[in-house]
């Protein structure tokens, strides 16, 4: 069966399947509505690796399969079609996407055994993977916006799952606003797009783009805008400085959706758009610049606050934040196959570390605060190895996954092509801080005494549905950085080779080799003559993974050596901790700068003025208008039959006299 | 044997319909002002025979069938309404059944 | 002032005296009378104009099948004499004078139409009466259509006045 | 005289319009006389008797009864409408006889040729339905305007009955002119002419194709003519006499002629359309038919004579002998040979319209009234829909005819 050719398929699998559910699973047992939802994400797994299998035997010269189906909408050169594309970054993201959402929906079927809405909540993860591969498929940018507003749409109904509780609802509409102004510049950059190259289709943007010449650093550029607005978008889904805001609160929805929506798949869109834009970004060296910039800073800060944080899921929260700003960094330098591949293993370990959490807050019967737990290692061994594996990858311990791809970012961005020192020494820094926070989480939750009292909360493993997920990933996150083992011996590393064909082909030329620059860069970067051995000496004892090592002694110094020296240390540094354990207040900072404001403005000059006087007055002026003439004119109607047939008659008289008089006809 | 112009004809057809709206107005009486658009309705037949003569096409007599059944579904239907006044309201007289008004 | 002339002109005036009585007679049976007999000077008319099957059409339909129903209809509700109320000042003032503006109007331009000019029968061709074979072709050939259109029309009409005149218990 | 000579046309039709009325009044006087003998023989009585022989002075002695009569005027009726209705009635009863053919035969008068109807008109059916619907005004306004009750009662009947029953009258007709392919009296004779060829002794008269059209025709112009036993209009027993009962004396005599001038209308209207109208029913060979009707009138004359002698006395004998006179003298005309053919046609007519009166006048002495709702209903619910259907069958008939037409 060519599912190649019919590439909407493994998009129709997961809507038929959100259909079934949303529409009539309400009185279907849990089994028939587990059988529809997860059968129909496998399906679609399967039916990716089927489409992968037949791109593979695509001739060798063709880089990417493209279908279009049908057109969608066409106003004047406006032309949108309904058209796939598939090539090998699309192919990366479908596999994580399905794999990851298989692995979910099974967890989710043991997570969300005892919840009310239970079709719901499958209903709405089939349409975000609907929505998600819709994203990944687009072979036009305003399909890909569609994707990418319907998966904010189902971040939103997600995060809001509990509407009964009015935290999760706030969270809800939070992420949707915050992500919407990042959209909107999404929107006006579709549209300069077209602006400039009158076409929102991938091909031929690219084509018009690749002979043009890569715009100065100095000043900004028809592209550079593009890409700045672009990005702007890529800011509020990826939760990037500013925008980053909704994130940490998206973790009242359901452990499950943080770690699909909010950890693997959609907050990486952004990630992947940059990508997939490459060939624009490249040339706009002050775009590159700025997203590199945020990027790293984003790092960095969201690492900073992580470090304090006492809710579970918001320590993971804020490390995706500073995983995203890696990725970012890694583009921004020019490593999209770096940034893609770190996108990657995140998803694997970042969605391993929330399924985790998820199992440790489903053992301790819904309880989130670290410091109400401790010593879980004994009760629950799965999830507490498991959880140990994702944070050494996480933490970039040589051999694991994070460790490859965080790598290669920072190599990239010490020595990569747009490199700059700053933006090295903040991802180094982020790298440290990132070790710790993580391996505080492992010791503040796994080991010690219990700070919880025994009696009440019967601690228990989770069943089978959420551990097996759990070791899969746990593998994955082993094994899923070693493509890029040779790159550690100064070769061009697999995965740089898979999607090297993507960002080659539209690439600027300085862009191309990366993978050997980069080897080059890290021999030059070591300052020592680069042999295979020498190499990999140097990236096992590069300054990421000491500082990772680093993290791990002082966490293990302060939460297992010295319990009560993290106080001490808070008593001292008062007012820099509560500035982290505040989060900066930049929540504050906005609701002061903004949000007030805003309302303020909407409420009396929208509303009260505006609205009131303006419109309503117009409207109800109109309607007095038409009252009086009417209550006037109402007269004529008499109810007196001989009065119309007089106005009958005035009529014919007037026609007739302009017929026989005026118009002079019949004569 | 000299014939009569068509515009004699039209000129009593235009005399009569002008009478026919006059008498719309000025009767009172439902079932007169029935007969007042039946006079109209005559007076247009008229015409549409005058014209017929004049072109020598018989469309126009053609026509005037139809006129004429239009006539007298219009006063079948007529008379009945004008019954269904009188037993609800006693009068005939077309100003007294103003209920439809302002 | 010959025949056919003598003839028009004296069907004409009946017409019209006829026209007049309807509107000046109080006793509705009058006007009814009075719209018969301008209904016979036209059919009378229409004879001259060389169509008398539409004539004898005119006669049976309308004299004696509409009319007689008038009739019946006054005689049923026993209309009295028509009582002239004036609640309408605008017909009164108004209406009145303008149907007689679009009488002269209307009389007027049929005068100087380019009918007008026309002769009375055909193209210049004696004074035939129209076959009945012919207008019956041309009604049931050509007028198919909104013949049966008009029977629908007929039979509709029926069942409305059925409805409407039905007593209801 | 010369002006004679030069509007011939318009003498010649004068004189036949007098001729006509004469002879119509005077058999509408007689039909009454008719009507009462026959109706009083079936009822096994003499009828009338006294006034001259056989009675045979009795609708002289009527008609001086009503003009002397008493001419009252109910008061609050509406004067003009109360004597118009009555004229109305009988002029338009009697107009219709002027578009009845008598015969084929072509006289020539002044040397003017002329046949024997006063009006030839096209579409002569189509005129005589025109002006018996007509016709019911004479009613209708004669009960409206003698402002009373059963006059008023009388006159919605026998409009209401009138209008409904016409139509079953018209209908019933379509079927024959369907048959003749035209509209002309003259032209429906002639399209009688001759036999069925597979039956060669039944003459080709519409009757026989037409029987169901024939019976509806003739129930339907009983009714039409508020005979009995569909005289609603003027039903003694409920409305004393129904719309003429406020009328007297010569109104009344109007109305009275009216009723039977309709008669001869029909029974005229049926000759022509169903009973081939002047044909005689037996084949051109039998020459010596064309001196029945000289044999008739002299064996009239004969028996009259023998009446005279044996049975009259005194003024009765003087006037049957005057009227044997007459009618000898009558069928030696009928011998002249200048007469024979122009007679051969009115002979067959007036034989068939006779037959056809005593056949109203036969169901008059047999049959009961009709209630008002049976009349309605027969007229709507039977005749209308028997009518139509026979419409149908004849229109399949002359579609697809099952043999030739000529035969």
């Amino acid at each position: 069966m060519p599912i190649l050719e019919h590439l909407w398929i493994i998009l129709a699998l997961p809507l038929a399947g959100a259909a079934l559910n949303g529409l009539l699973g309400k009185n279907w047992s849990k089994t028939i509505v587990n059988s529809i939802g997860i059968g129909s994400v496998s399906l679609a797994f399967l039916s990716v690796l089927e489409a992968i299998r037949e791109f593979s035997l695509l001739p060798a010269g063709q880089l990417s399969f493209f279908k279009n189906y049908f057109n969608w909408m066409s106003a004047g050169s406006f032309k949108v079609d309904f058209a796939l594309q598939m090539d090998h970054l699309t192919i990366v993201m479908l596999l994580v996407v399905t794999f990851v959402s298989l692995l979910v929906h099974i967890y989710s079927t043991g997570y969300m055994a005892h919840e009310e809405g239970y079709y719901r909540f499958f209903a709405y993860l089939n349409l975000f993977v609907f929505f998600m591969l819709t994203l990944v498929l687009a072979a036009n940018i305003v399909l890909m916006f569609v994707g990418w507003e319907g998966v904010g749409l189902c971040s939103y109904l997600l995060i809001g799952f509990w509407f009964l509780k009015q935290s999760a609802i706030n969270a809800g509409k939070k992420a949707f606003l915050t992500t919407r102004i990042g959209d909107f510049g999404f929107t006006v950059g579709i549209l300069l797009l077209f602006w400039t190259f009158s076409s929102v289709d991938f091909g031929t943007v690219f084509a018009k783009v690749a002979n043009m010449p890569a715009e100065s650093a100095t000043q900004a550029g028809v592209l550079t805008w593009i890409c700045l607005l672009l990005f702007a978008g890529a800011i509020g889904k990826s939760a990037q400085l500013p925008l980053y805001v909704w994130l940490p609160d998206a973790m009242e929805g359901p452990t499950p959706v943080s770690a699909l929506i909010h950890a693997a798949t959609m907050v990486t869109a952004g990630v992947y758009m940059v990508a997939r834009m490459q060939a624009l970004f490249s040339r706009a060296p002050i775009a590159m610049f700025v997203v590199a910039a945020v990027g790293a800073i984003t790092a960095f800060y969201a690492a900073t606050i992580g470090l304090v944080q006492t809710d579970i899921k918001k320590v993971l929260a804020y490390s995706t934040v500073s995983q995203l700003g890696y990725m970012f960094l890694g583009c921004g330098v020019g490593a999209y196959a770096a940034g893609i591949f770190h996108l990657m293993t995140h998803a694997f370990f970042k969605g391993l570390l929330f399924l985790a959490a998820g199992s440790v807050i489903h053992a301790m019967g819904g309880e989130q605060d670290m410091r109400n737990m401790g010593g879980l290692r004994k009760q629950i061994p799965v999830t507490y190895w498991t959880m140990f594996i994702a944070t050494l990858a996480i933490a970039g311990i040589p051999g694991f996954a994070g460790f490859f791809s965080k790598d290669e970012i920072l190599d990239a961005a010490g020595s990569g092509p747009n490199a700059h020192i700053a933006l090295w020494l903040l991802g180094l820094a982020g790298a440290g801080l990132t070790s710790f926070y993580m391996f505080r989480l492992i010791f503040l939750t796994f080991f010690g005494r219990p700070r919880f009292d025994e009696r009440k909360v019967h601690v228990h493993e989770s069943p089978r549905s959420m551990t097996v997920p759990l070791m899969i990933l746990a593998l994955l996150s082993v094994v899923g950085g070693w493509f890029a083992a040779p790159h550690l011996l100064g070769k061009t590393d697999y995965f740089e080779a898979f999607l090297h064909p993507v960002f080659a082909t539209y690439g600027v030329p300085a862009g191309i080799e990366q993978g050997t620059s980069l080897a080059g860069a890290a021999g030059e970067a070591g300052g020592i003559s680069s042999s295979p051995a020498m190499e990999l000496f140097h990236a096992l004892t590069g300054p990421p993974v000491v500082l990772a090592i680093i993290g791990l002694l002082v966490a293990w110094w302060f939460y297992i050596r010295k319990p009560d020296a993290p106080k001490k240390l808070a008593e001292r540094a008062h007012g820099l901790y509560k500035l982290l354990l505040d989060k900066y207040y930049v929540d504050e900072i906005y609701a002061a700068l903004i949000i007030r404001p805003f309302l303020w403005i909407s409420t009396n000059v929208l509303w009260h003025m505006v609205d009131e006087r303006v419109i309503d007055g117009t409207v109800n002026g109109v309607a007095r208008v038409a009252r009086e003439v009417g209550g006037q004119a109402r007269e004529i109607q008499s109810g007196n039959a001989r009065s119309y047939a007089t106005w009958v008659v005035i009529g014919a008289v007037g026609f007739t006299v302009l017929m026989l008089g005026v118009w002079g006809m019949v004569r | 044997m000299s014939v009569v112009p068509v515009s004699y004809y039209l000129v009593l057809s235009a005399i009569l319909f002008g009478l026919g709206v006059v008498a719309f107005v000025f009767k009172r009486n439902i079932i007169t002002i029935l007969m007042a658009i039946e006079l109209m309705l005559n007076a247009v037949n008229l015409a549409f025979v005058a014209f017929a003569r004049a072109w020598a096409q018989l469309d126009g007599l053609v026509f005037v069938f139809f006129v004429i059944v239009v006539a007298a579904a219009e006063a079948a239907v007529g008379l009945a309404i004008v019954i269904r006044i009188y037993q609800n309201r006693q009068t005939l007289n077309i100003e007294r059944v103003n209920l439809l008004k302002f | 002032m010959t025949l056919p002339f003598i003839l028009f002109f004296v069907l004409a005036l009946t017409a019209i005296g006829g026209a007049l009585l309807l509107i000046l007679a109080r006793e509705p049976i009058h006007s009814a009378l009075s719209l018969i007999l301008v209904m016979m000077s036209l059919a009378g008319l229409y004879l001259m104009l060389g169509a008398e099957f539409v004539a004898a059409v005119q006669i049976i339909v309308y004299a004696g099948a509409i009319m007689v129903l008038f009739v019946f209809v006054i005689m049923l509700l026993n209309a009295g004499v028509e009582e002239r109320t004036e609640y309408s000042k605008i017909a009164k003032y108004v209406g009145i004078p303008l149907g007689l503006l679009l009488l002269l109007d209307l009389a007027h331009g049929m005068a100087h139409s380019l009918m007008g000019r026309a002769p009375a029968n055909g193209a210049g061709s004696a004074n035939v009466m129209v076959s009945t074979r012919d207008l019956s072709l041309q009604l049931f050939q050509k007028y198919l259509f909104p013949f049966e259109a008009t029977s629908i029309l007929i039979l509709i009409a029926i069942l409305g006045a059925l409805v409407l005149a039905k007593r209801d218990e | 005289m010369e002006f004679v000579t030069q509007h011939a046309v318009l003498v010649v039709s004068l004189v036949k319009i007098v001729i006509l009325l004469f002879l119509t009044l005077t058999t509408l006087a007689y039909l009454t006389w008719f009507e009462r003998k026959v109706v009083a023989h079936i009822q096994s009585r003499w009828g009338p008797y006294y006034v001259g022989a056989h009675g045979l002075l009795q609708p002289l002695a009527d008609g001086l009864k009503f003009l002397f009569k008493e001419d009252v005027t109910p008061p609050g009726a509406d004067k003009f409408l109360y004597i118009f209705a009555p004229f109305l009635a009988l002029s338009l009863a009697l107009t219709t006889i002027a578009l009845i053919p008598f015969g084929p035969a072509t006289i020539t008068i002044l040397g003017q040729p002329t046949q024997l109807i006063v009006a030839d008109v096209n579409i002569g059916l189509m005129f005589v339905f025109a002006i018996t619907s007509i016709g019911v005004y004479g009613v209708a306004l004669a009960g409206w305007s003698s402002n009373s009750k059963y006059p008023l009662l009388g006159g919605l009947r026998s409009s209401a009955q009138m209008i409904s029953y016409e139509v079953a009258l018209t209908l019933s007709v379509v079927g024959v002119v369907l048959l003749a392919g035209t509209l002309n009296f003259n032209e429906m004779v002639s399209d009688q002419v001759g036999y069925y060829r597979y039956f060669p002794f039944i003459p080709r008269w519409h009757l026989f194709p037409q029987i169901i059209g024939f019976l509806c025709y003739f129930t339907s112009a009983i009714a039409e003519t508020n005979r009995v036993p569909f005289d609603l209009p003027e039903a003694e027993t409920e409305l004393v006499a129904g719309f003429h009962t406020e009328y007297s004396s010569f109104k009344f005599a109007m109305f009275f002629m009216a009723e039977y001038a309709n008669m001869l209308t029909v029974s005229f209207l049926a000759t022509i359309l169903f009973l081939g109208g002047w044909l005689s029913p037996f084949p051109e060979s039998w020459t010596f038919l064309q001196y029945l009707p000289a044999v008739v009138l002299l064996g009239l004359g004969v028996y009259l004579a023998y009446d005279a002698v044996m049975g009259a006395t005194g003024i009765g004998r003087i006037q049957l002998i005057v009227i044997t006179c007459g009618a000898l003298v009558l069928g030696v005309l009928c011998l002249l040979p200048a007469v024979i053919p122009i007679i051969q046609g009115p002979f067959w007519f007036l034989l068939k319209v006779g037959g056809l009166l005593f056949f109203y006048v036969w169901t008059r002495g047999t049959l009961p009234r009709f209630r008002y709702d049976q009349l309605m209903s027969l007229g709507w619910k039977l005749l209308l829909p028997v009518s139509l259907a026979n419409l149908v069958g004849t229109a399949l008939w002359i579609i697809f005819p099952l043999f030739v037409k000529h035969g």
